[in-house]
């Protein structure tokens, strides 16, 4: 369930103008700076499928409009079918729940995946990403980490080197199909 | 890392209700600030058993279930009694009662593996360094150094001096009183084994373990299913590989196990030791051992097979070594994640203390990643043991026919030099078939390793036999 | 609804450009009407290969690669010219070219599975029941009768004159011309082979698969992996088991290869026989062959070793029946699923027809439901093909020596009934290294069952050895 309201609104404002609006923000990083360059630069060449895809949908909670690419439709499905479809959309999972990560997820992700798509060359079945893993990963937590507390570090601070990264158990390592039914194993052990 | 990695979140903190320390080896009061965790430890002094069992107050003899053990151990320790095991809170009493020790004389280092030692350790080490262990000082902290020294003091002791010894050590409860000599009670494996008492963090806390991983780090075998090594080799850091340090949390989650469950040489000629310097596949173990030689002289060997005379090694309880070689462990599956799966209780999960076989708890060791009915795991795992087992009858039917034939040639006068090269076959043989027969997990943890593994020794077995009957001496 | 089902929705409806019907054995007008499933057919024509391959004008030869290949089959067709397996499109020209062909006499059998040959038995088991087989009686519909007739009539006919029966059929496209006495090309495996032209539902064609199926479903093996044949147990139905009747859309993927990736009995003494009445072990294979004596009279063999004399079986590429013992099969895994996964083509999902290995296209053959990297798929393959082959080599050097052996004491003049037991253990032995080694897929399709088969294979060759020194003939 999503319970954010604002950003809700925003978006419908940015659905109205058909186009995604970027801030600069002195905290974006530099991928961004490139996401915003070579946007420019598709825009310039004039076809992109952001728009034609429906690019906006990328800002919409409705998983409906996820599908609005055939290749997210396996997704779709798998999700319907999953534990969660009732309790949790695309989003919820595969956002940020934190405003700036958020908005910069999305506009990340919808730019890629449009350029991807526009292009072809990514792998069929789609393989996760790292970064959009990390994603997932803290999603999860942040809806379960009363129920989860015993699989979080032991402590954050600075008494052991060992990474803090390295510290957490992956969820999907064991619940590798809770947002996506038949998702077999992930994966997700992020072994490092 | 990334704008989107937000801070980990830590454990909420728990509600200390009684402190612990680096000496608390009772599990008591732990237990008061852990109850679940506690209860669940404690049942493992129930004793169901899977289909490779039953319920005595013993559990079975695998002498009697398989006869040809006692010839594969003839003359050691081993072909007197040797048993299924059983859950945790045993191991400390099947160890005092069993004819290996009360009919044998073992070295202190067996407490290693099957009482919350560590304590006892440190205080010798201590004392070694003459420091005067006083409780505090003796609960302080963990002192690797002091640990270390205790270990390598105490290892070649008598078993009896060293059991007497964990008296001496205060347990966390006990108080010293006028009619008992005890200063603390021996016990299992117990929570600060596993835990660090301040931040409950596991971590692994067993000498042999510590030097045996530092040594796997500095071989050559790839490992890709533990790569905090990789990381560290990369690093190509001078302090040697420290798993408390450097392993992930997952990769904890198997390294606590692998303080025990593995491979080792455990009696009065030298330290115990675990035969890592290879690499953890059969032949990296059996190469170390090859290559050792007795601080006191001569080439390294467990027993004298007594039927035959031929000197050999003895294989314990490789289940790290195995589990390494198998689907699981590369898949990032650690030991805990099946034979301590998460429970629920109420608004919570915990990690199951009640370590014990995954098939009596399919439903949470198996399920969560395979989907498929509890039956049809069971079925699997079914498969992949009866292969196991018919080759490992094979083998030890290979095995056996073997010693037939050497006895033979010996009787008929077979010269010491006839029977070298046939020796050192039997070896090989019995090694491999003593690998897989006395890994407890009959095969499940690496199935195709297992089975290559006892085609080996058979391989080995019925050449030896061959080259018996080539002498000629019938 | 599980991952299948879920995958299976996904079906196209197509434009039929073109009918066909069950004589078009040319795929071209196919073709038409599904041009995405052509285009990839087509490309069975081109030959890259995985680590053991290379480029050639014919694949390699597997005699050059393991020398003791030519021991194993001294005195048989296969130790003049044996070679690795390539794509679809080659499968009947490489057997008209093949030493096995051009330099020995074989039977028309063969082509049963190099050629897109059943509108053939049908046209000539429709003469044997007197029917004359028009071109438009023969494109009506199926006649599993009459192909069966035909089948029966030709399995022990020579293999020329049984090729020129071939192109004596129509095949759909080719009209008879004045000059051309040519009724129809002979074609390799087509669209009519594993598809009704009318339903363009998947099917299986090949009359020794349906014997042999129907056999197998009468036997007690367990097979779990093929659920419709133990409903049809049941069921006790007095209708022998028809896969094509029965069998669910996820085991005709399966089915559809089985018709030709088996264990077979091919040579003129006996029609085609697939040896399933026991079950798909590799025991209960050869339990048929010890049970099977010729029509002729005669005790069941495929050659008599040069070497050794001994009469022995042939294992040729049982990849269903191995398949049939792994995990895979257990968790229904299908060939196709594997071999012929999905592609997309803009919106539309196809099944790829350029069959080949999985890991020329690891990203659609396996991350459907393995969601790891690629390399770390290609490093679990090779982990488990390079212990097979380890395992392999073990076995051929045991089986070497085996026969050194034996010939050793022919020589000395051992008598038939001194080596009666070795030919016994001799014929084991080989049968079960040539199994594993005809098997295409280097042990992948059952691993831990692949290494005890070998595992085995050592135990006999070693015993015989053993038994032949034993002789005491040196
Ligand atoms: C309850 C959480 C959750 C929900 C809701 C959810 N997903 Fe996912 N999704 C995941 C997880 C977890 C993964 C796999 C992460 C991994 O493998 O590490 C994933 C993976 C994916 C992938 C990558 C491909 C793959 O199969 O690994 C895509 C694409 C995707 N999701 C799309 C969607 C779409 C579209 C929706 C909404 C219809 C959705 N997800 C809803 C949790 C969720
Ligand atoms: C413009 C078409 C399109 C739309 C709309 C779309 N996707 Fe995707 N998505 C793609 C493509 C193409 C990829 C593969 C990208 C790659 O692997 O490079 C992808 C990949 C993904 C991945 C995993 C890949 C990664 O980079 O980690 C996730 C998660 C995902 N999509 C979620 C969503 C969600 C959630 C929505 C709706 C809010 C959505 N997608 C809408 C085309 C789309
Ligand atoms: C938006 C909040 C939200 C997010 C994000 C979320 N969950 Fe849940 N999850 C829930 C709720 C609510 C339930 C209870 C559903 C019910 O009772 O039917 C639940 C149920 C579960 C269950 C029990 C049901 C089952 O499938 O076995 C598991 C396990 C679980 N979640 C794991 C995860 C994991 C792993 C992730 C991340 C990949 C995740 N959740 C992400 C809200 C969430
Ligand atoms: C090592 C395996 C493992 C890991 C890692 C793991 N879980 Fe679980 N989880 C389990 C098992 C097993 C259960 C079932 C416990 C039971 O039924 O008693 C469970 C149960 C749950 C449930 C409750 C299910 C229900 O039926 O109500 C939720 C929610 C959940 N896990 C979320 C998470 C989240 C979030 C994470 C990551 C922080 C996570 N899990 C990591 C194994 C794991
Ligand atoms: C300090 C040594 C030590 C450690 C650490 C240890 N074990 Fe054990 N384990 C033993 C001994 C000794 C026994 C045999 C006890 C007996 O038979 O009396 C045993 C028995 C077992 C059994 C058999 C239980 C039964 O009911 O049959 C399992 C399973 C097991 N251990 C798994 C593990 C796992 C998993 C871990 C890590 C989470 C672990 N052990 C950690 C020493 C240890
Ligand atoms: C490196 C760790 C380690 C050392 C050292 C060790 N053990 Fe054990 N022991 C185990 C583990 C793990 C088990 C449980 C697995 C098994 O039974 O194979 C076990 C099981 C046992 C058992 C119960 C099963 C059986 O074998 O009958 C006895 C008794 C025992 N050990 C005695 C000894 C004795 C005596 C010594 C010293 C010679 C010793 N142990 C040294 C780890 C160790
Ligand atoms: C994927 C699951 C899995 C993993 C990971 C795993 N095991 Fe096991 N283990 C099993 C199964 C299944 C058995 C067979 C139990 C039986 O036969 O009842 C078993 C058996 C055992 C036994 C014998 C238990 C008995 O009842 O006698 C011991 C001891 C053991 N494992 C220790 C370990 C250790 C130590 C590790 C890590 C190095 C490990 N296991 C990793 C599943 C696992
Ligand atoms: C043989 C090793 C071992 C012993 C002994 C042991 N633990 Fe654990 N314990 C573990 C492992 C492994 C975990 C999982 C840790 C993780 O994932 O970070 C764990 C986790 C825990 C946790 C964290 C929450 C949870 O349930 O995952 C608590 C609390 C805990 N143990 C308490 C205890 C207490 C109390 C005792 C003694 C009665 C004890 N442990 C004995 C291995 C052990
Ligand atoms: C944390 C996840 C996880 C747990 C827990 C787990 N498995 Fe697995 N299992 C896997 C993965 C991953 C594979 C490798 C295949 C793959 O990538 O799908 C696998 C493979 C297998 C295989 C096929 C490999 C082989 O050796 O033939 C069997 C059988 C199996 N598991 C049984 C079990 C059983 C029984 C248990 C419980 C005792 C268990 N697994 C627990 C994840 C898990
Ligand atoms: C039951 C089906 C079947 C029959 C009958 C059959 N083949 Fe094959 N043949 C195959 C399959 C499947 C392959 C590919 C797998 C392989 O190469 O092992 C193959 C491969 C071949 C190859 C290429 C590889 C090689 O072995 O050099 C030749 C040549 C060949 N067969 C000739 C023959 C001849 C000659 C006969 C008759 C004696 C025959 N086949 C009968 C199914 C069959
Ligand atoms: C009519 C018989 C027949 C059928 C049906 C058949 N095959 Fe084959 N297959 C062959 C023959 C013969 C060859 C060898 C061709 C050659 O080497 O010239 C072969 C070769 C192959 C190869 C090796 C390809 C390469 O590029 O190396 C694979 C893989 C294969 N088949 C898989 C399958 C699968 C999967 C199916 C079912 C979808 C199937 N086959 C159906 C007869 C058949
Ligand atoms: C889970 C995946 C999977 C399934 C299911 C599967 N295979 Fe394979 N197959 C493989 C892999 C992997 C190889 C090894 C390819 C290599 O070495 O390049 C292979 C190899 C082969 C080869 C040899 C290919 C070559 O390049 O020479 C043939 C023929 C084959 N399989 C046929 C079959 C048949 C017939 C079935 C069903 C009865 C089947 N396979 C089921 C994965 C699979
Ligand atoms: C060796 C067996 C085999 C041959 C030969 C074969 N097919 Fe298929 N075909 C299959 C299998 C298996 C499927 C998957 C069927 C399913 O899942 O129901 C399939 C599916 C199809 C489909 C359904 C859509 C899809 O892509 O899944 C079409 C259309 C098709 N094939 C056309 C052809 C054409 C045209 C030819 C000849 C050029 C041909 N097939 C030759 C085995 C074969
Ligand atoms: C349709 C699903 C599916 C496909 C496609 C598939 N697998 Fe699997 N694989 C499984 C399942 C299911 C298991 C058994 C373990 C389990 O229950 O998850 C498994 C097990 C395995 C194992 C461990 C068992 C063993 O033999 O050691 C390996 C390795 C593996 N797969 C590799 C592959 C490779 C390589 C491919 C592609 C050639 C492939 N798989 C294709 C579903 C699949
Ligand atoms: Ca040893
Ligand atoms: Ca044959």
């Amino acid at each position: 369930m999503t319970n954010d309201d604002s950003a809700q609104q925003t978006q419908t404002n940015l659905t109205s103008t058909g186009q995604p609006i970027i801030r600069p923000s002195r905290r974006f990083r530099p991928g961004l700076v490139l996401f915003a360059m070579t946007l420019g630069l598709f825009a310039g060449i004039g076809t992109f499928t952001f728009g034609y895809g429906n690019g906006a949908s990328y800002l919409s909670n409705n998983p409906q409009t996820c599908a609005n690419c055939h290749v997210m439709q396996e997704h779709v499905e798998t999700w319907q079918h999953s534990s969660h479809h009732h309790v949790a959309v695309c989003n919820d999972c595969h956002l940020p729940h934190d405003e700036i990560g958020k908005w910069v997820t999305k506009a990340d992700n919808g730019f890629f995946h449009s350029l991807a798509f526009t292009l072809g060359d990514y792998p069929d079945p789609i393989q996760i990403k790292d970064r959009n893993r990390t994603v997932t990963q803290n999603a999860c937590i942040s809806c379960h980490k009363d129920f989860v507390h015993s699989l979080l570090p032991a402590s954050s601070s600075a008494e052991t080197k060992r990474a803090i990264d390295a510290n957490v158990l992956s969820c999907v390592h064991c619940h590798a199909d809770v947002g996506h039914a038949f998702h077999a194993f992930a994966t997700g052990s992020k072994r490092e | 890392v990334n704008i989107f990695e937000r801070k980990q979140e830590a454990r909420t903190t728990f509600t200390k209700v009684v402190d612990v320390d680096e000496t608390s080896s009772d599990p008591e009061p732990w237990g008061r600030n852990f109850p679940v965790q506690y209860e669940s430890y404690l049942k493992t002094a129930d004793s169901t058993r899977t289909e490779y069992g039953g319920n005595h107050a013993l559990p079975p003899s695998k002498l009697e279930q398989d006869p040809w053990l006692k010839r594969l151990f003839a003359g050691y320790a081993f072909s007197i009694d040797y048993r299924e095991a059983r859950g945790h809170a045993f191991m400390l009493n099947d160890q005092e009662v069993t004819k290996r020790v009360t009919d044998v004389q073992q070295a202190g280092a067996c407490l290693h593996c099957h009482a919350s030692i560590i304590p006892t350790y440190r205080r010798i080490g201590l004392e070694q360094q003459g420091i005067d262990p006083t409780p505090a000082v003796l609960a302080k902290n963990f002192n690797q150094e002091a640990v270390m020294a205790g270990f390598e003091a105490v290892s070649r002791m008598k078993y009896e001096v060293v059991y007497a010894e964990l008296l001496q050590t205060p347990d966390g409860t006990d108080q010293a009183e006028a009619e008992d000599p005890h200063l603390g009670h021996a016990h299992p494996v117990s929570c600060v084994d596993c835990h660090d008492p301040k931040t409950m963090q596991i971590r692994v806390t067993r000498p042999g373990f510590i030097q045996g991983i530092a040594k796997l780090a500095t071989s050559d075998d790839p490992l890709p299913h533990l790569p905090s090594i990789q990381k560290w080799r990369d690093s190509e850091s001078d302090e040697p590989y420290d798993p408390n340090l450097l392993a992930s949390r997952q990769e904890m989650r198997s390294f606590v196990c692998g303080q025990c469950h593995v491979e080792y040489y455990c009696a009065n000629k030298m330290t115990l030791t675990l035969p890592w310097s290879n690499g953890l596949k059969m032949e990296d173990l059996e190469k170390e051992w090859d290559e050792t030689a007795f601080p006191e002289g001569g080439e390294f060997y467990d027993y004298v097979h007594k039927e035959t005379g031929t000197k050999v090694y003895k294989a314990q309880h490789p289940e790290f070594e195995l589990w390494s070689q198998g689907i699981h462990a590369r898949a990032g599956v650690s030991c805990s994640d099946c034979h301590m799966p998460y429970e629920k209780q109420g608004a919570t999960k915990y990690s199951s203390h009640w370590v014990r076989s995954p098939m009596l708890n399919i439903n949470r060791a198996c399920q969560t990643c395979h989907k498929v009915p509890e039956s049809e795991l069971q079925a699997r795992v079914d498969i992949i043991q009866n292969r196991t087992r018919d080759q490992m009858d094979r083998a030890a039917v290979a095995m056996t026919d073997m010693l037939d034939a050497i006895l033979q040639v010996q009787q008929n006068g077979a010269t010491e030099e006839q029977l070298e090269p046939i020796r050192a076959l039997q070896k090989k043989a019995m090694w491999r078939l003593d690998y897989i027969s006395s890994e407890n997990s009959k095969g499940f943890h690496a199935d195709q390793e297992a089975v290559r593994v006892l085609g080996e020794s058979i391989d080995y077995s019925r050449q030896a036999q061959a080259a018996a009957y080539k002498l000629d001496l019938k």
